[in-house]
């Protein structure tokens, strides 16, 4: 107690002018505003790119004059060449895994809602905090230096193999810079997320309020919870693998390249190296990367579903384990990835049952949810058909996963559209769906004005049918042989499929364009939307009891005091059918059960 | 212990004024801000041990391939971890004193020594490339160099950032005795005995393989 | 079919080169010569394009490699003879050398033009192809032309000698000449070069070949005589 | 609006199912001995993949159907069982089709990876570069020549860098653009990457396999069925990646040996 006198105040007094308070701002909900901006920004970005590239694959001769004038050797005439084709969706890949997926649901909704949600003033470190975010940025500022430079961005895609993103120059156009930047990027990005999940973490473990113990979590918190974990193992890992990577490009060193390699003519001066290191280094963060990117989502839309189900879960602690077995498994089964990477064939085995186990937790969480609804009382609005469209999504593209656990079916299917279509629908569009879904729930929170409803409907049939017509057929062309990663289909037998890859390239425009609505809604309801009371959802959790926009220090004069679990729904409360978390009042179970 | 303190205080918060409340705050958030940095140094050991151990599963890999040669220690390593060791020590010493509040002076000398001790590690690390260099050893003459380069250069980095923390403190301790940040101090005794174990597993791990 | 178009561009360069000094000096000597080769030459292998349909197509019988193409009495095509001292460099002539990808091979095999000379890049292919030139003196470049795109258009700003390839046909190997001067032939069906309307003077002149390296012979020029150069090469069977 | 997304959601999933089970999407013709392993397997977990997918979609559909907007009046309901009974569910029924899964793909796994090559078999060495294949017969003499990286030379179609002049065995290596191979003999392919990492797959062989830069791994397959099939590139290798395939050429055992004297003499 006597030491503790002696410590410095960690509270920030209210932060004065506009620097402090918007951009080098240690308040976590600024950051977390920051987080999603820049989400928001490489999402529509990725986007952009993935529209490009659709529209080449099927019509190769289109000339884009506008592409002419922002890259002129990647479209010569305005039409894309091979190389700027691999070069789109390396970028299309990066931004995506790293920018949008890591960020939006975790960082971004993490860092603003699970200080609220625990009952804390604010993470345990806001400085590191500040420096997350900002060295967040300067990751994807390096990252989009690769558009500018003549040498243009790098074709390796965002798996990045070595040798071809390790020889440099000679690999390819995109190759000599560009790759450069896209491993310095990927290393600082390393670095800002290490710093976030350390700051979640302690956040979680010290500065919960009274009578907030792990278990009155909100299942929201106890994604980001365990998301920090694994993304603290997964980044810590991948940043020496970056390391490796750039001294291999720049050093001279042979961690990745073997010897003898003759690329455009050139006997590459490197010995030793061995290609798999990198992608076991890779994989051991890139399959944790999947959960990184689907957790918090599935947290996000356990918590909107029960508010909007007016019941509680079936069980909120099986939710729970389940979402810890799978941060588990996460590291048991990188392998996967390299079936036929030339691993000795017994291992194969080894990694196709936990990849095949990991279906229990996935399957026990749907049921969790599909058995949660049942006999309940949904509210439909955008919020809850996201978080409905999620389990939807999240099965549709869970399914798939049974023949790629599988290395036997791999050898036909590996690196063909169906792996394309799988990891699209769980990792992509699931976890986007819970995005989405936190956004029309919090939306309220975060500025103070209601999103407007009927531009939400809207948006979420658009994409709710128009994903489904772009990736479902993309498990058929998988079906079918049909390989990924190809600008233009030269194989004889993809004819007769054009059609349908046509048929993809117009549902995702269509879907694409529609994601300009939300971008409106969000603008729009910004500034014109109607004021938001404090708990607008009839919600329990701590972030509901205080006012929307919540004052700089969260809970203001008051400490929350917990005394509830966090979803008492379907009870007589004072206020309702519900009672809060921080409410001294008994719970009195409704009618019925 | 705190709980009690934290909800005596925030009952009594609600009371005072805005004012008043932040002072409140201050001693609250004093105390968690000793458990919470506590939890947040293990956390960001735990993360430095992973990258470390994946760097050594590159090595072992590495040295299954073709080319994998044998590197000779520079002697001055062995100096080297003497003079950590030995800074781990004064800082052990250094914490002893603070905590049974002898006066921030003391300690503040033993804070210094573990400072110059560590410095006094990085050039002698600085010393052993060096050496490497004169006999044309350079990162990427082999695998073996890659890696001691390599890990010796990160090492020394995270050391060089102790390092700096210490000077912060040091120079807080000859200020003034009030402010002066136990908590960090603590964790930068975490992190500071962190280094030397590092080192040590380095150093073995640089003469069985390398 | 190539030979033709070898001939051809020869042709071209020839009356280029004749063009280009026209100017000050228009009675010079004149050094021709024939490049023959001795001992057995490597047998050229059919290229095997099944990996391109679209060009394979354009072959009733695979074409043969162009490393080494020889004529009657022993001579020897895709020789660049140039004058590499004794003459002033020449300013680059506003015409551009055409390099033309067609069937999959490049046509010429061999260019020769002049340092800051345009050097247009034409695809005539329904495939795409990817230009590498692998210049050590001079600005590497790499870039793919898809069927439709506009000529790449290049200059290259010191005199080298290199080889150019296709990345995605590897069998597609050409070469670049960049001279410093406009005194220069590449040998046809034949083997025979001549360089017109040299002024007097001390000149070296060097014969290039793709897989025999290059030669040089001394020459003095007085008034508008004409003199002749030969080059034999050692032909090597692997 | 709950109802309508009832109605969408059951739409969907028959929609989804609709192309497979009405044979619009089906795999190419299977011309090796293992592949039959491989499409049982695909076909057992497409059984079982889609009657999860479609269950689910239509519980929860109807779900959605009859528990969205209620009159607050009618109570709320738990699920018969709770959750202890789903829990049970899920490990029993995902646990027992992971087991029939990896037990049955195992053998398909086995029949690619875990059964020798056989004596009798042909050695092919596949070299794959940016971006094309290039096979290579031993010749008269049985024996590969050495390869030499240095002594590549692709303008003269030196694709492996082999040193004829100094290396007899490398002289009559017949090097070739096309995989031709002797129907029902099972064929040793040795593969060997010279820049890049690739990928050997051939729809119809059911076979595919990364070429490892620094490791030369290799596969056996037997063709059963004569025919010229698509060999194509599933790792990406570089710009030419899509472009980047050969052909796959399944001859009787006279016709491959009337190839490998024609190739031989040129």
């Amino acid at each position: 107690m006597q030491e503790g006198s002696l410590e410095q105040a960690h509270v920030h007094a209210p932060p004065q002018g506009f620097i402090r308070k918007y951009i080098f701002s240690l308040d976590h909900k600024v950051i977390g505003k920051q987080y999603y901006a820049l989400a928001l920004v490489a999402v529509f970005t990725g986007m952009i790119l993935s529209w490009l590239m659709r529209i080449h694959m099927v019509w190769p001769e289109a000339k884009l004059p506008f592409l002419e004038w922002f890259s002129k050797n990647g479209a010569p005439g305005g039409i894309i060449t091979p190389e700027y084709y691999l070069s789109l969706l390396t970028m299309h890949g990066t931004l995506m895994v790293f920018f949008v997926l890591t960020n939006a649901p975790f960082a971004a909704f993490g860092n603003y809602f699970l200080p609220i949600q625990i009952g804390a003033e604010d993470m345990a470190f806001p400085r590191f905090n500040m420096m997350s975010f900002w060295t967040t940025f300067l990751a994807w500022v390096v990252l989009m230096l690769a558009f500018v430079i003549p040498d243009g961005p790098p074709i390796a895609g965002w798996t990045a193999y070595a040798p071809l993103s390790a020889v440099g120059r000679d690999a390819g156009p995109g190759m000599q810079w560009g790759a450069s930047l896209w491993g310095l990027s990927i290393a600082i990005f390393c670095v800002g997320s290490l710093l976030g999940a350390l700051n979640f973490i302690a956040t979680t473990l010290d500065l919960r309020a009274k009578g907030m113990t792990l278990m009155r979590m909100p299942l929201s918190s106890w994604a980001w919870f365990i998301t920090s974990c694994i993304a603290l193992l997964a980044f810590a890992v991948l940043l020496p693998a970056c390391i490796l990577l750039i001294l291999d490009r720049h050093a001279g060193t042979s961690f990745y390249i073997p010897a003898g390699l003759v690329i455009s003519d050139r006997l590459q001066p490197h010995s030793g190296g061995s290609p798999l290191l990198w992608q076991h280094l890779f994989w051991f963060f890139g399959h944790p990367e999947v959960y990184i990117a689907i957790l918090p989502s599935m947290g996000i839309v356990s918590h909107i579903l029960v508010n909007s189900m007016r019941k509680p879960l079936l069980s909120a602690r099986v939710v729970i384990y389940s979402m810890m077995s799978i941060g588990f498994l996460s590291y048991m089964v990188w392998g996967h990835h390299m079936f036929l990477s030339g691993m000795n064939p017994m291992s194969a085995l080894a990694f196709s049952f936990p990849t095949l186990t990991i279906t229990i937790p996935a399957t026990v969480l749907t049921l969790m949810w599909l058995g949660s609804l049942y006999g309940a009382k949904i509210q439909i609005n955008s919020a809850s058909l996201f978080a409905l469209g999620f389990i939807s999504m999240f099965v549709s593209g869970g399914v798939s996963g049974f023949f790629l656990a599988q290395p036997s079916i791999d050898i036909y299917l590996h690196a063909t559209y169906f792996v394309v279509g799988h990891f699209h629908m769980v990792m992509g569009v699931a976890s986007l769906f819970g995005v989405f879904a936190g956004t029309y729930f919090w939306f309220p929170k975060m500025t103070g004005r209601m999103m407007n409803e009927s531009l939400g409907k809207l948006h979420f049939w658009l994409t709710f049918v128009g994903t489904y017509c772009i990736f479902m057929p993309f498990h058929y062309l998988g079906l079918i042989g049909n390989v990924r990663r190809y600008q233009s289909f030269v194989d004889d037998f993809m004819a007769p499929y054009l059609g349908w890859h046509k048929f993809m390239t117009i549902a995702a425009l269509i879907t694409g364009a529609s994601q300009f609505i939300f971008l409106f809604n969000l603008i729009y309801s910004r500034f014109k939307g109607k004021p938001a009371p404090e708990n607008p959802w009839n919600a329990t959790s701590l972030e509901w009891s205080i006012p929307s926009p919540p004052p700089w220090n969260n809970f203001g004069a008051k400490h929350p005091i917990v005394y509830h679990d966090p979803y008492q729904y379907g009870v007589k409360g004072s206020k309702g059918d519900f009672v809060m978390q921080d409410s001294p009042e008994q719970v009195v179970s409704a009618s019925g059960d | 212990m705190s709980s009690t303190t934290l909800s005596s205080i925030s009952s009594q918060a609600g009371a005072l004024s805005k004012t008043r409340h932040v002072t409140a705050q201050n001693v609250l958030m004093a105390q968690r801000s000793e458990r919470y940095s506590s939890s947040g140094i293990w956390v960001g050991v735990f993360a430095i041990t992973m990258s470390f151990a994946a760097f050594t599963s590159a090595l072992f890999v590495r040295e299954g391939t073709g080319d994998w040669t044998h590197l000779a220690l520079p002697q001055v390593l062995y100096l080297n971890t003497l003079l950590l060791l030995a800074s781990s020590g004064t800082l052990e010493i250094a914490r002893h004193r603070l905590s049974k509040e002898e006066g921030t002076r003391k300690a503040s000398g033993w804070v210094l020594v573990t400072l110059l001790l560590g410095l006094a590690f990085c050039v002698g690390q600085s010393r052993a490339w060096l050496d490497l260099r004169a006999q044309g050893v350079f990162l990427a003459t082999n695998p073996n160099s890659s890696f001691f380069y390599l890990l010796t250069f990160l090492h020394a980095l995270h050391v060089c950032i102790g390092v700096a923390v210490l000077v912060y403190l040091a120079g807080r301790l000859l200020a003034s005795h009030t402010t002066f940040r136990l908590g960090l101090f603590r964790n930068t005794v975490v992190y500071w005995h962190f280094m030397t174990v590092l080192w040590v597993y380095l150093l073995l791990l640089c003469r069985m393989k390398l | 079919m190539t030979g033709k178009h070898v001939v051809c561009s020869v042709v071209g360069m020839l009356a280029l080169s004749a063009v280009a000094v026209a100017g000050p000096n228009p009675a010079g000597g004149t050094v021709s010569g024939k490049v023959t080769y001795e001992g057995t030459p490597a047998k050229m292998k059919p290229i095997d394009m099944s990996k391109e349909p679209t060009c394979a197509k354009m072959y009733t019988t695979p074409p043969l490699a162009e490393t080494v193409i020889t004529g009657s009495g022993n001579s020897l095509e895709n020789v660049v003879v140039y004058i590499s001292a004794g003459a002033p460099d020449d300013a680059a002539p506003s015409t551009a050398a055409v390099f033309t990808q067609k069937g999959c091979r490049y046509i010429p095999h061999l260019l020769a033009f002049q340092v800051n000379q345009e050097l247009k890049i034409q695809n005539e292919d329904q495939t795409s192809h990817n230009i590498h030139p692998l210049p050590k003196l001079n600005r590497e470049w790499n870039k793919s032309q898809p069927p439709g795109t506009p000529p790449i258009s290049e200059k290259y700003d010191k005199a080298e000698i290199f080889p150019v390839k296709c990345n995605v046909h590897p069998w597609m190997h050409g070469t670049f000449a960049v001279l410093k001067n406009s005194h220069y032939a590449v040998t046809g069906d034949g083997g025979s070069f001549t360089l017109p309307n040299l002024p007097p003077g001390k000149y070296t002149i060097t014969a290039w070949h793709e897989s025999y390296g290059d030669q040089s012979q001394e020459i003095t020029i007085t008034g508008s005589e004409s003199k002749t150069v030969n080059f034999v090469f050692k032909a090597k069977p692997y | 609006m709950g109802k309508l997304l009832a109605i969408v959601l059951v739409l969907i999933a028959v929609l989804s199912a609709y192309p497979i089970v009405s044979h619009m999407f089906v795999l190419p013709q299977d011309i090796s001995t293992h592949g039959h392993a491989i499409d049982e397997q695909i076909s057992e977990t497409m059984v079982e993949a889609g009657i999860s997918f479609i269950g689910a979609q239509l519980v929860l559909a109807f779900f959605v159907w009859s528990f969205s907007g209620r009159k607050d009046d009618r109570p709320l309901k738990n699920f018969p069982g709770g959750a202890r009974a789903l829990v049970i569910a899920a490990f029993l029924l995902v646990g027992t089709e992971i087991l029939a899964l990896g037990v049955m793909g195992q053998k398909a796994w086995a029949s690619v990876y875990f059964t020798p090559a056989k004596p009798d078999d042909i050695q092919v060495q596949a070299q794959a570069e940016q971006f094309a294949f290039y096979f290579r017969y031993p010749g008269p003499d049985g024996k590969f020549g050495g390869i030499h990286p240095e002594k590549i030379d692709e303008g003269n179609q030196n694709y492996f860098g082999l040193d004829p002049a100094n290396d007899v065995e490398a002289r009559d290596d017949i090097v070739s653009g096309e995989l031709v191979v002797p129907v029902d003999r099972e064929v040793h392919l040795l593969m060997h990457a010279k820049d890049v990492g690739h990928s050997f797959y051939v729809r119809e062989l059911r076979i595919q396999q990364d070429f490892m830069p620094g490791l030369d791994l290799s596969v056996h397959f037997t063709a059963t069925k004569l025919g010229k099939y698509e060999i194509v590139c599933t790792q990406l290798c570089g710009l030419g990646h899509y472009n980047m395939k050969a052909y796959l050429n399944v001859v009787s055992q006279p016709d491959f040996d009337k190839w490998l004297k024609d190739q031989a003499g040129q």
